[in-house]
């Protein structure tokens, strides 16, 4: 059994997945490590039609972290299918594609598409607070999820992973919404709103942007919010927010995460996902626990 | 495939060259060898969140120049290490200037001078034809030697900023391509020109990056491709363009 | 005029006031500055009865800032009155009372007992997460809000702030119930909800810190919140979180802030808000700004 | 009113006086005259958020001293401090051990000697009769010398730990009152036989501060006043308290 991990009906060969908008396509990351020793790689969010995303700047630093505001600029589901996924297929990588609409039916029409081209799992953003349509303007209220989910549930039979983030009242009842519509696992956090501004010179006026909070910033946001919809569903949960090193991983599954994702660690060290599936699998052997599921008992 | 790091690496030299500008010069034979003039490497600084991208200013055997400017965090951290200390690398990231075998003007403005001092080595060692400037605001204390050498405190060749004598040189050097690396203001100007006269004209641009690879999109300009506009990654397709494709914002 | 602020019809001799919960009742500081020096001193949230608090541990600090579970512990209004109010009066210092009920009808009780001493000026908790009944309970719907500042306003007359925070899904929706609701002005930001664990040395369990996060690290975040309810709302607005310097401050006003607060920078430097009114005077002489108004319509 | 800091403070001294044990001497009169000892200064370390806590050691007329453990970010910082660099500190705060003409015993468990130190040189000037134990791992490389020394490395004096010594080390001192400073199982140890036998006993007690100045309401625990529990604030009632007030975790 050793780092197996089932969501939905997906086993990865261990809980260590890369984030989406953060690992590109398929193996952009080919020349910096072994991509078949991650779980999986979640896309970078893919729309119906391709999207140009936000204009510059769309990335800055601030202090244990970075804001962006790419506002998903992809190259939209057809070309997904036709020039990405035959990559992903050749190269035997386990996969999510990471899946955004402006409209509930949009969501519907590209989880259709996945389903026609036999893809296993989706990732819902219902979560990202750079776009001004869609995600997170779903990701908000529970009837509005549980409606999304029904509806792509009508045409998707694969695993239903759908992504929340921490800009919303009520978390759990959100995560519980996502278990009553069917969603087979949830994954969590998103980027958090945030703002920077450099103030000109001659201090009239600011440069700025606003976008999505990540890194190590917002790891203590991000094991709140695990910690609080673990007590409010079942589902397999997916943590991510910070993720640096084993520590940072077992911290996730101590406060209930099952899998985890990495995301602007890689933008750190291109090479973490492996570096941390080999770290984690090393773990495991010496302490002797047989199973994510035995190392989640001891932690918890 | 290629392994692109990360590489722990070892620092030979550090050395400030001007007021606060930097040359190191790093161990490492893999980067060394699959570099061409324009690509860039990327390093970790501390515990920053994001690598900083540096272009790679020359490279022998096993080892390969930056030059850098101190900017901010990041490039203070570079500053203060010395040789012997370990900078963690990727690289070489991007695509570099086309090598053909044309007659070339090379331009470097400030620490824009990095891809074109390598590139000016490159073309010696394949007998390209080229002639070089480099523009500063003072004179680099490096062995570097170009054709024209515009300084703004006249401390060395020519005393100005390029505007003052671009014309004047474009006029002796004739050449076909041009390469240029510096501020955008004057990339800009040196494009206008260039286009209006039908010289090729390959720019190498900067711009904030996250990941430095391609995959996060942070980088992404539109750029003309005749009548239409893409979307470019900086550190991808870039950071050297032809100057016909660029938006100058 | 300099440096004056109105809020409501309170006016501080300028912008600077110290945040709730960390600048005492009254006169804890004087050993380290001239109170007289800053424009307002907030105390500690008060409640209806005296306030036990959480149990230990209640602080941890985290990168760029930390994270508190204090849970609201104080003396309670009726010992504020009579032991806490004579200092602050005795020493001149302009004070706003930060006030926290667990129902509706405590925050209308003690709003009465405020009015009753004739106390100016109350900031309303509708935001702090580290208690189980109240605050944020009621902070997160524009109805609820709307029904607890008319009923405060009922037998209040003075400046009424309202404290909001981050963890809601629609802050626009909420500065606008402030404002409809007859708030004088908005205060924002309150601790953001995080969680900071360890897991002991045997990987069996770990200990815990579940609370509000605070300081530098949640700048980002604060700025654009402010940001996002400037669009929504006229109300002067008193920003904070993660204020270190002058800089700091004049992000605030350009996203629009009419005036700030300093939390945990005061822990940092116990001197700061003092040093921070000098600067900020400094600064506008020096530019030639001769009111808070010219400064923030420079930098907008 | 009195002026607190902060304070800018020249270190004069900082050296490592036993495994990843250091004493620092700061140049600072306002501290030095108005500490007693138990009280604390707090420090700030580069530019985390919360200033570290750390014992008043020893006074002089103009300086006072700090023996701290390398503990984490923060006690590394202050360890690579050198003579001549500044510290910023705040102090003294709390309150310390109550100075009464009866003989004393004073107990200091690993850098919990500090305020033990500081403690014994005020009894020593004020002709107070006292009597003291240093529990140590290992012996320190400091002058200071204590009545009964106890390592658990037998490196200096009794050889084992405090339990293994300290009946019979009352039964000789036979104090009216002890001071004490150590890990909480030392002092809870202590505290139940002085209890016991009828002897007052005082407690300098940690815990993680925020504040330090009684603001935060961080530090605060339940102490027993009688039959009454009470609040109390580590860093503002405390750090010392009677022994019978505290209620050990
Ligand atoms: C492909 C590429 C090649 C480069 N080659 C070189 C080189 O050879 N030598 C050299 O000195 N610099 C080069 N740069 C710029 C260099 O990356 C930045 O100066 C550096 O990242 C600043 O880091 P810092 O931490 O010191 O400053 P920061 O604290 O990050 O920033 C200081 C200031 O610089 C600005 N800045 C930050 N990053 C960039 C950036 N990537 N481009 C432009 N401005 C930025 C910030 O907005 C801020 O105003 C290159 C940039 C790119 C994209
Ligand atoms: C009133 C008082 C007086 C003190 N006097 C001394 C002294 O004279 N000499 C000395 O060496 N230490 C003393 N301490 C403890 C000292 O403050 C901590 O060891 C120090 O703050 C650790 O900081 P750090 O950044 O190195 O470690 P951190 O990285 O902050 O922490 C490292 C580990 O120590 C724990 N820790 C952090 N702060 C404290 C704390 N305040 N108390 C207990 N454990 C803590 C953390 O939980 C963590 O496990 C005193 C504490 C108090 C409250
Ligand atoms: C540059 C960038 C682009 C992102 N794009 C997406 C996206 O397209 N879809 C999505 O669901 N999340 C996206 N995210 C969010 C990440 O997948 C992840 O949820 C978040 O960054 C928190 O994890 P981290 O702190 O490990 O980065 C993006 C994050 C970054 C930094
Ligand atoms: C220890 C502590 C106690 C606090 N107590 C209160 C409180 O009682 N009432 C309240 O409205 N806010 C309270 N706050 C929130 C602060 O007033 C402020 O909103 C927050 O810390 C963000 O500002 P900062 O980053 O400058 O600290 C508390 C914050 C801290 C750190
Ligand atoms: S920096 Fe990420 S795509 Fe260029
Ligand atoms: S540390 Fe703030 S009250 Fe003690």
């Amino acid at each position: 059994m050793g780092m197996k991990v089932k969501i939905g009906s997906l086993i990865l060969q261990n809980p260590i997945i890369t984030a989406s908008g953060t690992f590109g396509y398929n193996t952009e990351y080919k020349d910096f490590m072994d991509l078949t020793k991650i779980g999986a790689l979640i896309t970078k969010g893919i729309t119906l039609h391709p999207r140009q995303g936000n204009p510059q700047p769309r990335i800055k630093e601030v202090p244990n972290g970075m804001i962006n505001s790419i506002g998903l600029e992809n190259v939209g589901i057809h070309k997904f299918v036709e020039e990405k996924l035959p990559v992903l297929k050749e190269n035997n990588i386990t996969f999510i594609v990471n899946i955004a609409g402006e409209s509930l039916e949009e969501y519907k029409q590209i989880a259709k598409i996945c389903e026609n081209n036999q893809l296993n799992a989706i990732e819902l953003n219902l979560s990202c607070p750079n776009v001004e349509k869609g995600c997170l303007e779903f990701g908000k209220d529970e009837e509005t999820i549980c409606r999304l989910i029904c509806s792509v549930r009508e045409v998707f039979t694969g695993t239903l992973i759908v992504k929340l983030g921490t800009n919303v009242s009520f978390p759990e009842k959100i995560a519980w919404a996502v278990q009553k519509a069917g969603g087979d696992a949830i994954s969590a956090i998103n980027t958090v709103k945030a703002m920077n501004i450099n103030i000109n010179s001659d201090y009239k006026g600011y440069k700025f942007i606003k976008g999505g909070l990540s890194g190590k910033c917002i790891k203590p946001i991000a094991l709140n919010f695990i910690y609080e919809i673990r007590q409010h569903t079942d589902l397999p949960i997916i943590g991510m927010g910070g993720i640096n090193n084993l520590n940072d991983i077992l911290e996730f599954i101590a406060v209930g995460a099952d899998a985890i994702q990495i995301g602007t660690g890689t933008f750190t060290q291109p090479d973490i996902s492996e570096k941390l599936a080999d770290e984690l699998n090393d773990f495991m052997e010496t302490r002797g626990y047989n199973s994510i599921k035995e190392l989640a008992d001891s932690l918890r | 495939m290629q392994n692109k790091g990360p590489f722990f690496l070892k620092i030979l030299e550090n050395i400030e060259i001007s007021d606060k500008i930097y040359k190191m010069v790093l161990e490492g034979g893999s980067i060394a060898h699959n570099s061409s003039p324009g690509q860039f490497v990327s390093v970790k600084c501390a515990d920053l969140t994001l690598r900083r991208p540096l272009s790679i200013a020359g490279v022998t055997e096993n080892t390969f120049d930056l030059i850098y400017k101190i900017k901010g965090t990041g490039t203070e951290y570079l500053a203060a290490l010395k040789p012997g200390d370990t900078a963690d690398v990727i690289g070489p990231l991007g695509n570099g200037f086309s090598i053909e075998n044309k007659n070339y003007l090379l331009i470097g403005c400030g620490v824009g001078i990095a891809p074109i001092i390598f590139m000016g080595n490159i073309l010696e060692q394949k007998k390209i034809p080229y002639k070089s400037i480099g523009c500063f605001k003072s004179k680099y204390k490096t062995d570097n030697e170009y054709t024209y050498c515009i300084t703004e405190d006249g401390s060395s060749g020519l005393k100005g900023r390029l505007n003052d004598h671009f014309e004047y040189i474009l006029s002796q050097a004739k050449p076909d391509i041009i390469c240029i690396c510096g501020p955008n203001p004057a990339m800009q100007y040196v494009t206008e020109i260039a286009l209006k006269k039908n010289i090729d004209i390959e720019v190498a641009l900067e711009g904030d990056m996250a990941c430095g690879t391609g995959v996060c999109m942070g980088c992404a300009i539109k750029i003309k491709k005749g009548d239409k506009l893409e979307s470019a990654k900086i550190c991808k397709d870039g950071p050297v363009f032809k100057g016909e494709e660029i938006i100058w914002g």
